[in-house]
């Protein structure tokens, strides 16, 4: 049995022993005309780990749970602004202040969860509800003073460990790693644990599980606390990297788009899908951008962004189950 | 065991279940009968606590347990299957069974070894396989091992031998037996004549929401009320006749 | 990370021979200089596509005359080759387009549009020591972070209300100050919130009343209760600052409504200083002043650049000579530096004295980053043309106020 | 806070909430009709908006046609974009599944939006028509001509849908597949034919949404964007697959921003609308019309 324990858990090390190594293979991908340059690599890493981070949180209620939300900008939002607030009204040092931004988005989440589950909602009503939510918290940011209103939250320049502000982007890279990592092992903990086994049962069938006991309810306000908690964890570090937050940022529909899109087109209710899929969107953005710019120039805009979208739509055409679906069957033949 | 008193259900002006009363003694197998519409499954739903009864009370084991939630009468022991099968799709043979052995066993390893056990005692093989890739009658035993893992104590089952071929039925019905010789109490729904009179030692007949009959299978086969609940109205008669002729 | 930085400038510099002639041996004959890159980055996909897109033309404008006219001369008449990052409307698109023309090896930056975008995109660019020039971006944040590469060419929001705020003053008193109630109309993002917050308080002091002030959002569907509470109001002026498509709904709704204060004093508002809304909307257009960024109508260049512009089926807006000039004031600093060396380029530009631009502001002169001779002017649109009332010094017209009839 | 307006002016914001109201209910019916039948939310539909009003704006500047007028070119051709836009991209792609319909309506968003960025560019356009400036003087408020006449055409569009629906045999076998898909295909009807003329007749009120627009709008390559959420609100406040529902709650929406947009400001009025929204979902999901789930 624990060899099978360990089994489950190796290919996760493997992908995060390969992430932490990628640093070594920069110069290669650079010297093969992949990146301009090391930093560039960094910093789109960077990216697509924190919205990697995002699509996990939304992974654990959507793809496990199947609460489909369209509106985890409210939890990236306040772990965002939790972030930015605290460093900059209270004084909080950063490193305080992100278990704090986990555990205000996680609270939000539990309250959008409390009001929505027990009036049951489910499907589209409950996509549309957490949507709405979004949009208040994104109007009310927008106005009150304590956000920084319009003018949104600047996190002061201080590069020092103490600020969690790094010199060398690696070490960004690493820190969004230790987090994706940790999420990956808590993800496959969870995949193996009862709650998990109930949480997934939730998802192909609400009464059939309640009949085996399962109280839905909690199970699905655990989820959604858990899933927020992580996504708010995702915002705080995008605070941390680019030290302005306003409210288009935090609660902006896009981050919602982004946290569920990454999931669905990696393998969705999969350990691996969110970050498959984020690396393979934000990827494949990148890539539209440098080869349409290379090839065509910048003269028109939006052409990368039409190659993009097609892509898109070929990529759901061919892979029905996710990109981790597709792997696994070419794997298998 | 299970008793329930003056049980009514009322949807709109419809009335679904009406004033029914019945006990379901320990380690007994009791059936319950009726024509297509008479308020079975309805019966079910309300003693399992999917929905709310008009009227009426259940108690479990001497205590009330009307209106309690499925999750927690699964707690104390009362497990239900669905007329039509409610497998989680997504989910494999093993992980499906899993979900019902986890009320009792918290830790993955117990559970699963749980689940393994039961699979074994419903017949089921192949437990890495897809649960949507079931037949019909593979997946009447996973609904049956789902609940029996829960460690029921009283289990409620909704037509588990329909749909099935009787080479099938012959191949289930040994495991419905065993379930009640290993003490736990059961309900059952159904409408394979055949198996009621072999399984179970009491049968009661609802037709349009109201009990009208009950007592062993061979007594009730015999009460013309039920015939013509079943066949329309003077069918005991014209069968009465029947027989005497052939 | 000094080791990779040490291979990247090492394959760029074998990646151009000729560069690596050049950089060693300077003042070789001029056709055979490198090219001096410079990046530019604007939104342009996204929600603020529109002025990204006429930010890049002025930039690109910029750029063909500096080559046109010989290049960069201290350079051995280096050309400028334009890097172009879309910035695709969001700041981590912005930055990361930074983190790309850094690995290309810019000299310096230009543009962002937005201030989000500025913010971010300047910061990346500290890491670098890559001199940025803010093109408009005008929250105030942007040059309060001491970081030392970030210049602002154009006034900030701060300072354009002061102007708008003494120019409003002036216009009244010369014509015997009909006015004293005021109403304010303002988007609910950055600029329009700061400035409406900032009007509020001063314009109160200054004896005007401000008889309400109305947020909307960006984009808004409908206009026309915010038409019908100013009819219902009654002011004298209203001064909206929103941006393009919003103030047409606005002014639209307002011809139809018959409202006709007696003054539209517009502040950095999308449309009023726009010739797409003076073409299409003559009537609602007529008599609008804005107070916001434009090009000085004296310095021939101007005309000039205007014409070119028009000439390919584009209008005139703010946003070219802005980036017009911020990429001239760069390369009159990488000129004067005599170096692609991005630090003696950033001292250059701090130290810069740049007259040669068509802004009406006089020699540039940075405090902490901010372009001190920076300062807005007020239009005024008068038979179809964009004219300039304020101040007296750049004005080509006369201020039509109070409107009449 | 609240500020006191005579009753003129409260008159007034109600009627201007009707006449935007109107819109949005006629962006919401192809997102209701969308929705009740194939049950997925179109993220096109947005998109399918800008494009349609682009397509007026060329219909008028390169045609000479007036945007009234293209109504009749414009529906039909909206219908087929729509028909085979579902039938041979979206159903095939998608495979009919729900979160891949999801994704596939949003890469065709994106790639619309920027097909339009392409090749129109960036900048904001507007229409000036004789009549763009034209008012209905009801004597006590002064009603914008273009925006009465959408409000008539919305009424006459909704009635048309419902006609569709309730008296023809296609309507007919839309109700059905929206009601039971199983059931449907069972008893002979093309379930992807009728999923394809749903998002077809979608397609064409979007079509007529975007001439009725465009005389007192303007247009540019995300203008859509503007009226989807508030489109999505009006949907569920009707009842989700309810045209009538679409036409009440639209009307509803438009004067309840209206009357908020007046006491609590345009920008937090925008508020009212969510809570709204998010009452509506917590204590009454199935909407006003909607059919109890």
């Amino acid at each position: 049995m624990s060899s099978g324990t360990f089994a489950a858990y190796r290919p996760i090390l493997i992908a995060i022993a390969a992430l932490a190594a990628l640093p070594l293979a920069v110069p290669l991908l650079v010297g093969a005309g992949l990146f301009a340059g090391p930093n560039t690599f960094y910093n789109l890493m960077i990216f697509i780990l924190i919205i990697t981070l995002a699509a996990q949180g939304w992974n654990i209620a959507g793809g496990y749970g199947g609460q489909f939300s369209f509106g985890h900008a409210a939890f990236f939002g306040t772990g965002a602004y939790a972030q930015a607030v605290l460093q900059t009204r209270y004084g909080v040092n950063a490193w305080v202040a992100l278990p704090l931004a986990m555990a205000l988005g996680g609270l939000v989440g539990a309250l959008i969860g409390l009001l929505a589950f027990r009036a049951r909602l489910r499907g589209s009503y409950f996509a549309l509800v957490t949507l709405a939510f979004a949009e208040v918290f994104r109007i009310l940011a927008n106005a009150t003073p304590i956000t920084g209103g319009a003018a949104g939250t600047l996190v002061p320049l201080r590069i020092g460990f103490g600020q969690m502000q790094f010199d060398a982007p690696a070490a960004f890279f690493y820190l969004a790693l230790a987090f994706v990592a940790v999420v990956l092992i808590l993800n496959r903990l969870l995949e193996r644990s009862r709650f998990g086994a109930w949480l997934v049962a939730v998802r192909e069938n609400e009464d059939a599980a309640r009949a085996l006991g399962v109280d839905t309810l909690t199970v699905k306000l655990k989820a959604i606390t858990l899933s927020a908690a992580v996504t708010a964890v995702a915002g705080a570090l995008y605070t941390q990297k680019f030290l302005y937050v306003d409210a288009n940022i935090a609660y902006g529909a896009w981050i919602s788009v982004e946290a569920l899109l990454a999931p669905i087109v990696g393998g969705i209710g999969t350990v691996f899908g969110p970050l498959i899929g984020a690396v393979a969107l934000i990827g494949l953005g990148e890539a539209a951008k440098t080869v349409i710019h290379a090839a065509f120039g910048s003269a028109v805009p939006g052409v990368d962004l039409v190659v993009y979208g097609l892509l898109l739509v070929v990529v759901i055409a061919f892979a029905p189950r996710g990109l981790i679906g597709l792997l696994r069957t070419r794997g298998g033949r | 065991m299970l008793e329930v008193q003056g049980l009514t259900k009322r949807f709109g002006g419809l009335v679904a279940v009406s004033d029914v009363s019945l006990t379901v003694p320990e380690g007994s197998i009791t059936g319950l009968i009726g024509p297509n519409g008479a308020g079975k499954t309805t019966l079910f739903t309300l003693i399992s606590g999917f929905q709310t009864p008009s009227a009426g009370r259940v108690l479990f084991a001497g205590a009330d347990i009307t209106g309690r939630t499925p999750e927690s009468l699964a707690v104390l022991g009362i497990a239900r299957t669905f007329q039509i099968v409610q497998p989680f799709a997504g989910l494999s043979v093993l992980e499906n069974i899993a979900v019902g052995a986890y009320l009792r066993c918290p830790h993955r390893a117990e559970a699963m070894a749980h689940a393994e056990a039961v699979a074994d005692r419903v017949g089921l093989t192949d437990l890495g396989r897809p649960a949507s890739s079931l037949t019909v009658a593979g997946r009447k035993r996973l609904e049956l091992a789902r609940a029996l893992a829960t460690g029921p104590r009283l289990l409620l089952l909704d037509e588990v031998l329909a749909g099935l071929n009787p080479s099938e039925i012959r191949d289930i019905v040994p495991v419905i037996r065993s379930i009640r010789e290993s003490g736990v109490t059961i309900l059952m729904i159904e409408h394979v004549m055949q198996a009621v009179m072999s399984l179970c030692e009491h049968v009661h007949v609802l037709a349009n929401g109201r009990l009208i009959g009950a007592g062993t299978p061979a007594e009730v086969v015999g009460n013309p009320a039920v015939v013509e609940a079943y066949l329309g109205h003077g069918a005991a008669g014209r069968l009465q006749k029947g027989a005497s002729h052939g | 990370m000094t080791a990779w930085n040490e291979t990247t400038r090492r394959s760029l510099l074998k990646s151009g021979a000729a560069g690596a002639a050049i950089l060693s041996a300077p003042g070789l004959v001029r056709a055979q200089a490198a090219p001096v890159k410079l990046g530019i980055l604007q939104p342009v996909t996204g929600a603020l596509a529109q002025d990204g897109e006429y930010g890049r033309l002025g930039a690109q404008l910029a750029i063909d005359d500096i080559n046109k006219s010989g290049g960069i001369k201290s350079l051995g008449g280096a050309m400028i080759e334009m890097v172009f990052g879309d910035a695709r409307s969001s700041p981590e698109a912005g930055s990361q387009e930074v983190e790309k023309m850094h690995a290309e090896g810019v000299s310096a930056i230009v543009g962002g549009f937005a201030s989000p975008i500025c913010l971010a995109a300047s910061q990346a660019a500290s890491r670098y020591d890559i001199a940025y020039a803010v093109d408009v971006g005008v929250s105030d944040q942007i040059v309060s972070r001491g970081l030392k590469n970030t210049f602002r060419f154009g006034p900030g929001f701060g300072a354009v209300t002061r102007a708008a705020i003494d120019n409003l003053v002036k216009l009244n008193d010369a014509a015997g100050k009909p006015a004293r109630t005021v109403v304010l109309v303002h988007e609910d993002g950055l600029f329009g919130s700061g400035l409406a917050k900032l009007m509020n308080d001063r314009l109160s002091a200054l004896g005007f009343q401000i008889l309400e002030t109305i947020p909307h959002p960006t984009p808004a569907r409908d206009m026309s209760n915010v038409a019908l509470r100013i009819r219902a109001l009654n002011p004298d002026i209203v001064i909206p600052s929103s941006y393009y498509s919003e103030f047409v709904l606005l002014a639209r709704t307002m011809q139809q409504q018959r409202i006709r204060p007696k003054g539209i004093y517009a502040v950095l508002n999308g449309a009023a200083s726009n010739f797409r809304f003076v073409r299409e909307f003559p009537d609602a257009a007529n008599n609008v002043m804005d107070c916001n960024h434009w090009a000085d109508p004296r310095k021939p260049k101007t005309a000039e650049l205007r014409r070119q512009v028009e000439a390919t089926g584009r209008f005139w807006l703010y946003n070219v000579p802005l980036n017009y000039s911020s990429v001239r004031l760069v390369a009159d600093a990488i000129e004067r530096s005599g170096s692609r060396d991005r630090i003696k380029i950033i001292e250059a530009m701090a130290t810069s004295t740049f007259a040669d631009h068509i802004m009406p502001y006089g020699p540039t002169k940075f405090e902490n980053g901010q372009n001190t001779a920076a300062a807005p002017v007020n239009t005024q649109v008068q038979n179809g043309d964009i004219k300039v009332i304020f101040p007296d010094t750049f004005a080509d017209a006369k201020a039509v106020f109070p409107v009449t009839g | 806070m609240f500020r006191s307006y005579p009753p003129q002016i409260v008159l007034e914001a109600v009627l201007n909430g009707l006449l935007t109201g109107a819109v949005y209910a006629l962006v919401a019916f192809g997102l209701t009709l969308v929705y009740g039948v194939l049950h997925i939310i179109n993220f096109a539909h947005g998109a399918m908006l800008t494009l349609a009003m682009f397509a007026v704006l060329v219909a008028h500047i390169g045609f000479g046609i007036d945007p009234y007028l293209a109504i009749l070119p414009l529906t039909p051709l909206f219908f087929a974009f729509g028909y085979g836009l579902q039938r041979f991209v979206i159903s095939p792609a998608s495979r009919n599944d729900d979160g891949a319909i999801l994704l596939v309506t949003l890469g065709l968003s994106i790639v619309l939006e920027n097909l339009l960025l392409a090749i129109f560019r960036s900048d904001t356009r507007t229409l000036t028509l004789d009549y763009s400036f034209s008012v209905v003087d009801t004597g006590f408020a002064l009603l914008s001509l273009p925006r009465v006449i959408g409000f008539g055409v919305a009424l006459i569009v909704a009635a048309a849908l419902w006609a569709i629906l309730a008296l023809t045999d296609t309507g007919k076998a839309i109700r059905a597949v929206a009601k039971e898909k199983l059931g449907a295909s069972l008893v002979g009807i093309d379930v992807n034919h009728i999923y394809a003329v749903t998002f077809g007749l979608g397609a064409a009120t979007l079509a007529v949404a975007a001439c009725l627009l465009m005389p007192s709008f303007y247009v540019n390559p995300r203008v859509g964007n503007a009226f989807v959420l508030v489109a999505f609100t009006v949907v569920v406040l009707g009842g989700m697959g309810s045209i009538a529902g679409a036409l009440v709650g639209g009307l509803v929406i438009g004067v309840v921003e209206s009357l908020s947009g007046l006491y609590l400001g345009e920008s937090l009025g925008q508020i009212g609308i969510f809570l709204i929204f998010i009452l509506v979902l917590l204590f009454r999901p199935t909407g006003l019309f909607g059919a109890k789930a």
